[in-house]
């Protein structure tokens, strides 16, 4: 039996469902925002996965693990020694993670960002950013792990990205909304904060049953092959979902945003612990991840003013952090966990990548705001992203043309 | 003639519809609109963000009739669309020169019967 | 009394809204109307073919007053619906020969105050 | 100045707005009704189940004019508008006091130029 | 070859694709019911989801099967002697099975139940009445099946199933709708019955659609493990699906609710038999089995009055009660099936199973009907359930927002 | 380890993904026409399905394999030497591609086709028309493949299909378009073109990904076996995808619908070569392929006048085209590519399928129109096929009843 095609059976399939995650990503955005920006949402999320493909494939993955795709194919099927090509739907898998941090950022900038200049910061993030952090944990690029592991006694763990991928891309999220500034009208000048209500709540939840299914992908296949294929990720992560889903009905009074949301809260937080934690952690996990999300939502937008229009900041970045710092506490053997952590690897690996998604998110989209500028202007964003960048709306026939 | 335009509740139309019937007026046209009035616009609240609700919706019904048959429409639409809370709405009645039929160019009480 | 209409820039709503308010006038009525004036249709492409906006979207608005508040109503919204550019709208205006508000049956001035 | 609202097939649009233009007329206010009238409700089955249809979709078309058009203009839409079906619509006619052009402040057949 | 890795890597797609059919209920559903109660769908599936979730783990599964989850993760992950946390997997899978129930009660209920009466029966029915059942006929309890063997030659035969699952939730339903009373304005005083038109058809499609590309797994997945994986199930759900669209089509003349439910119709009756009928006769049942429904829902609607709103009594309860007596008829090798089943094996076994479900229908929701109600007021079901339970419509900056 | 369990386990899921490629078809087509039309749209997607399933079940697949399906269970669970019913997955697998012809035909001749008469063609074409060419190609029949071979050292390499599959479709698709006619008002006397705007992006955007997350099982599955499952398959069909949407994006202005097809474009052109170029050879197909699907798009509407409402003759027709010659060039070794492939092969090959499309297409849809008329009435056409056809609209509640 070859063992290789079975790998790359499983990797293609996990690709493909996190593939799928980002037309999760493009439908909960889409459903979140006004009428008048549901194409720009749409068609950001797609494209930023296709240049992100190109920033990974050209630099990122190299950066992040020293491997490159110039060889001829019958060099590149064999490659690291593995056969059927697994080294590059390794790639791919490993894409649609990366991928997603535009995909994040996009729900907090949404409505009123221009089109190139988040481009040109898609690339930046995916093709440099993101691999370095993520070179850094997965890659044991610098010697990071080994120094956590010489210092605290373990390396910092985490399974499918809660910090590598969520809080990086949360916490990016962060510069870039407060260098783009509030949509008008969101907070009035007297302190009052005012609401935007979304457009399209089945949309929002469409997208947020895609981001679910695919999360399967996500966490369980971050195995890298069958032979690490884990049920105990797979309960792990259906526990947090169902813990973040149900605290966010209760903390979010059944408001159908928060309830779809706190499902991906949950997913959020699982990612670093699912093959360590405790099924009855899983859930508890999630549970605070969703109650979480709801009080963090309206602290940072009702708080602290800052309007990240999906909530992005506090689910991917705030459930992430709790996430990386959880495995330390719920895997634990004392808490029934597999063990081989340690809390204080994962607050010192979390919150470095909190510092870095921080610090890296105000450099980048900083810089761009400076050189180009980064917001569409007053009279663009009154008329909607949709017709000032892509000439259309969402329903064309019935808004555009004569009847 | 007579237009006599009432705004009124939408779930209000059903009822007010069958009351004009039942006076015998056949002809009549809605348009879905918004209002203000006594009915003030509101404030709500969505995640702890308020947003205003500045236009109430209301259904407007028009019916042009015959002088004589005014008094019976509008007592139609006041008993119908009376629900005694604030909202209900009003009717506004003016005159009207010149009915014509398209279909066959009657005009006037001709094409309003 | 007056019914006064005025079709206007939908984004102008607010500030219309707003004058008549401040005016003293809160009875209202809107609707959503396209409109062809001076402001014409134009042609637009999509891929390379041509269709047609024939009709601009319009908000019209609709308040019924006593005859002395006309004067101020044609005014506030005069001033607050104006952006200089084509296609700001207008006002029409004609007569109303009685008002009544369903909710009590008042008529005429005691059903518009 | 008459006012001449007209209440037609939804499909006869384009062919009304043609001859009005044609006719010189080029300000007119479209809005989406629906209408009860000779051409009534029906009852329609849905898996075996009855639901009522009890207004019929139509655009009503007004136009604003001088006295003197007002008859080209009913006489452009009575021919535009007709199919010879039941249903194809009304026009009623009642007189205007005063038009104002919001953006230039004109008034009457000034504003309506 | 890590066997126990590769069967983790074949249920956890199963589990992920059933999961993603909860997703398909919610759009069925979403677009099937008035607009004023879209919101309501979603969330109500969702959090159903949830709620079995929990009920599963802590009770249900246990009951059917006897496995708990209360060990530390070490043993967990070796849990029956199986590897890989295959047993945690394992539970996933039979889990979106058993969160079936409520969402399928759901369609039958949807436009005037209450939220939380209606969790309350979730938790009962997926804590105690389906894996009481489930236990009897896949886990072998009380001796029910051997029973069955010993008196007609064969056990009762339901592969991925049209009883144990569909027929239970079906006419677990007939209670609940039944006892809840139509909707208002569905039935005339004078006897007439009024349509209640559907709000989205598209939607009403991409839910029929997802359900039955998550259907494939939950057949062919039914197997367990990858060694079992059969063709032949895969095939015959296709042959089934097709038959019901087919003859749904043309006995519904054309209606598109009919068709996309008529596939499920044809699905719903396969499962029993799907490993052991011949493709043609997975073809006929599936034929019988969309025809069935359209007949089905306008006898259940119009002649009986009970206002099942997406027809779940006809669809899941009458399929379902088709399929495990069809298994009895085209499994038999004289109809060039595989044979091991009895005729009335299939019919006592499936009549057991509507028994209990309509029994337990009427005790569960009586009982909580009696307790605390069950119906929305006339007023919240008036306003829809979107904005009565949820505080926000489908569409709220089109609806609820000042322009 | 049971290998053959395995290869189920495989194709069934190539086959899943392939099915909910339907899904794509359909809400990328209903996305696209005007409102009163999505309701066909949607109905004819999965009825073509169900009708293609019956044509190939019972003709087409015997036609182009020589396997039929009417021996009792026992034997077909063995047919061919393979265990565990591998050849009724492979049919499943294999079935899904065969429809996939009607699928991409219904997005040119939507809006005013009548539809029993489409069933029809459907039915011809997927029982002889299309199985015939595949026959041909993959199934080693008449000689061809070894002719070609013998003549120009290699066999024409389809791998997945860009010219069995989408020029077959998309060729086939421009006899019935120009048969049919365009859609009333498209073209007006004077020589004008008109613009018929789409109803919803959204859908359009929803169908696309769905198409592309599909894609994956297309292509890699199409080595039928876990054993040929192919990290450069996955790797290539990525790259091109993203070629395809972001030279879509480049030349299509950022217009919505030319993003999201130009991702399906480059997907389409790669199927040939996939398992052969290189990736960055990928790349450069998906970038030919999206901006060329952007350009024919224009030249076949506007200039040809020929209205393919979908865009399908380029976009399946051209990039399939396209696609078989290019892996002629790309999978040369020399362009680093794993050779066994020559130009005048590739070549020859396409042309053939496209000839064969052409003709055909000419012929069925002709021959039916002659017999039985394949167009709409003008009324019916203006009231929508929604109404004429189905008696019902996509959004009834809103659209029927009163209020
Ligand atoms: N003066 C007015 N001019 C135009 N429309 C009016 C006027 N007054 C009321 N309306 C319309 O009638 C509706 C009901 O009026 P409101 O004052 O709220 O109720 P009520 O008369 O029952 O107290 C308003 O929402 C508005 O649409
Ligand atoms: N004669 C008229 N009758 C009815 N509606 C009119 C008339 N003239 C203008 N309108 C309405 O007013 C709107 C603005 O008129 P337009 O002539 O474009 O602007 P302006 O008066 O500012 O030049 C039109 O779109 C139309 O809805
Ligand atoms: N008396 C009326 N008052 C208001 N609207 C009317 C009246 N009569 C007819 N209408 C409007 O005109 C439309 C066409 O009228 P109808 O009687 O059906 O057609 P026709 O006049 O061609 O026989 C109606 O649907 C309604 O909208």
């Amino acid at each position: 039996m070859n063992t290789a095609g079975n790998d790359v059976f499983f990797l293609t399939l996990g690709a493909a469902m996190v593939l799928a995650m980002h037309a999760g990503f493009a439908f909960l955005e889409a459903g979140t925002v006004r009428k008048k920006n549901q194409v720009n949402a749409l068609v950001r999320v797609i494209t930023d996965f296709g240049f992100s493909t190109v920033a990974y494939f050209f630099v990122g993955f190299t950066l992040a693990y020293g491997i490159s795709f110039f060889a001829p194919v019958s060099e590149l099927n064999l490659l690291n020694g593995k056969a059927n090509g697994y080294e590059m739907v390794h790639f791919f898998f490993l894409l649609t993670f990366a991928a997603a941090i535009p995909a994040i950022i996009s729900g907090g900038i949404t409505e009123r960002v221009r089109f190139w200049p988040n481009t040109l910061a898609t690339v930046v993030l995916v093709a440099l950013v993101y691999p370095f952090y993520e070179g850094l944990i997965w890659g044991g690029n610098l010697g990071y792990q080994a120094w956590l592991e010489a210092t605290f006694g373990a390396a910092f763990h985490d399974f499918a990205g809660s910090v590598v991928v969520h809080a990086m891309g949360g916490f990016l999220a962060l510069g870039a909304v407060v260098l783009l500034g509030a949509r008008k009208g969101r907070y009035a000048k007297d302190g009052r904060v005012l609401a935007i209500l979304p457009s399209n709540i089945p949309f929002l939840a469409l997208g947020s049953w895609i981001l679910c299914v695919g999360w399967f992908g996500f966490n369980v296949m971050s195995a890298g092959n069958v032979e690490g294929a884990s049920g105990l990720v797979a309960m792990n992560s259906l526990l947090a979902m169902v813990g973040g889903l149900l605290a966010a009905l209760v903390a979010g009074r059944n408001d159908p945003g928060f309830v779809h949301n706190g499902a991906l809260a949950g997913l959020v937080a699982i990612c670093a612990g699912s093959d360590i934690v405790h099924p009855i952690g899983a859930l508890v996990i999630g549970v605070v991840a969703g109650a979480g999300f709801v009080f963090g939502f309206q602290v940072v937008q009702n708080r602290l003013k800052i309007d990240d229009v999906l909530g992005v900041i506090p689910l991917h970045g705030g459930a992430g952090l709790w996430g990386g710092i959880a495995a330390g506490i719920f895997g634990l053997s004392s808490f029934g966990g597999a063990g081989g952590v340690t809390f204080m690897s994962q607050l010192v690996g979390t919150l470095t990548g909190v510092a870095i998604a921080i610090s890296c998110g105000f450099i980048v989209y900083g810089a761009i705001k400076v050189v180009m500028g980064i917001r569409l202007s007053e009279e663009q964003e009154y008329h909607g992203a949709d017709l000032s960048i892509h000439n259309i709306s969402a329903n064309p026939e019935q808004d555009m043309a004569a009847h | 003639m007579k237009k006599i335009t009432a705004v009124i509740k939408p779930f209000k139309l059903d009822d007010v519809k069958d009351a004009l019937l039942e006076a015998g007026i056949t002809g009549m046209t809605v348009a879905e609109v918004r209002g203000h009035g006594r009915q003030k616009g509101h404030t709500e609240l969505y995640r702890g963000a308020e947003y205003n609700v500045d236009f109430v919706p209301k259904t407007e019904v028009t019916v042009v009739v015959n002088d004589e048959l005014a008094e019976v429409a509008i007592e139609a639409i006041v008993s119908s669309a009376n629900s005694g809370k604030i909202g209900d709405g009003k009717i506004f009645v003016s005159d009207i020169e010149r009915v014509v039929r398209i279909r066959t160019g009657e005009e006037n009480t001709d094409a309003l019967s």
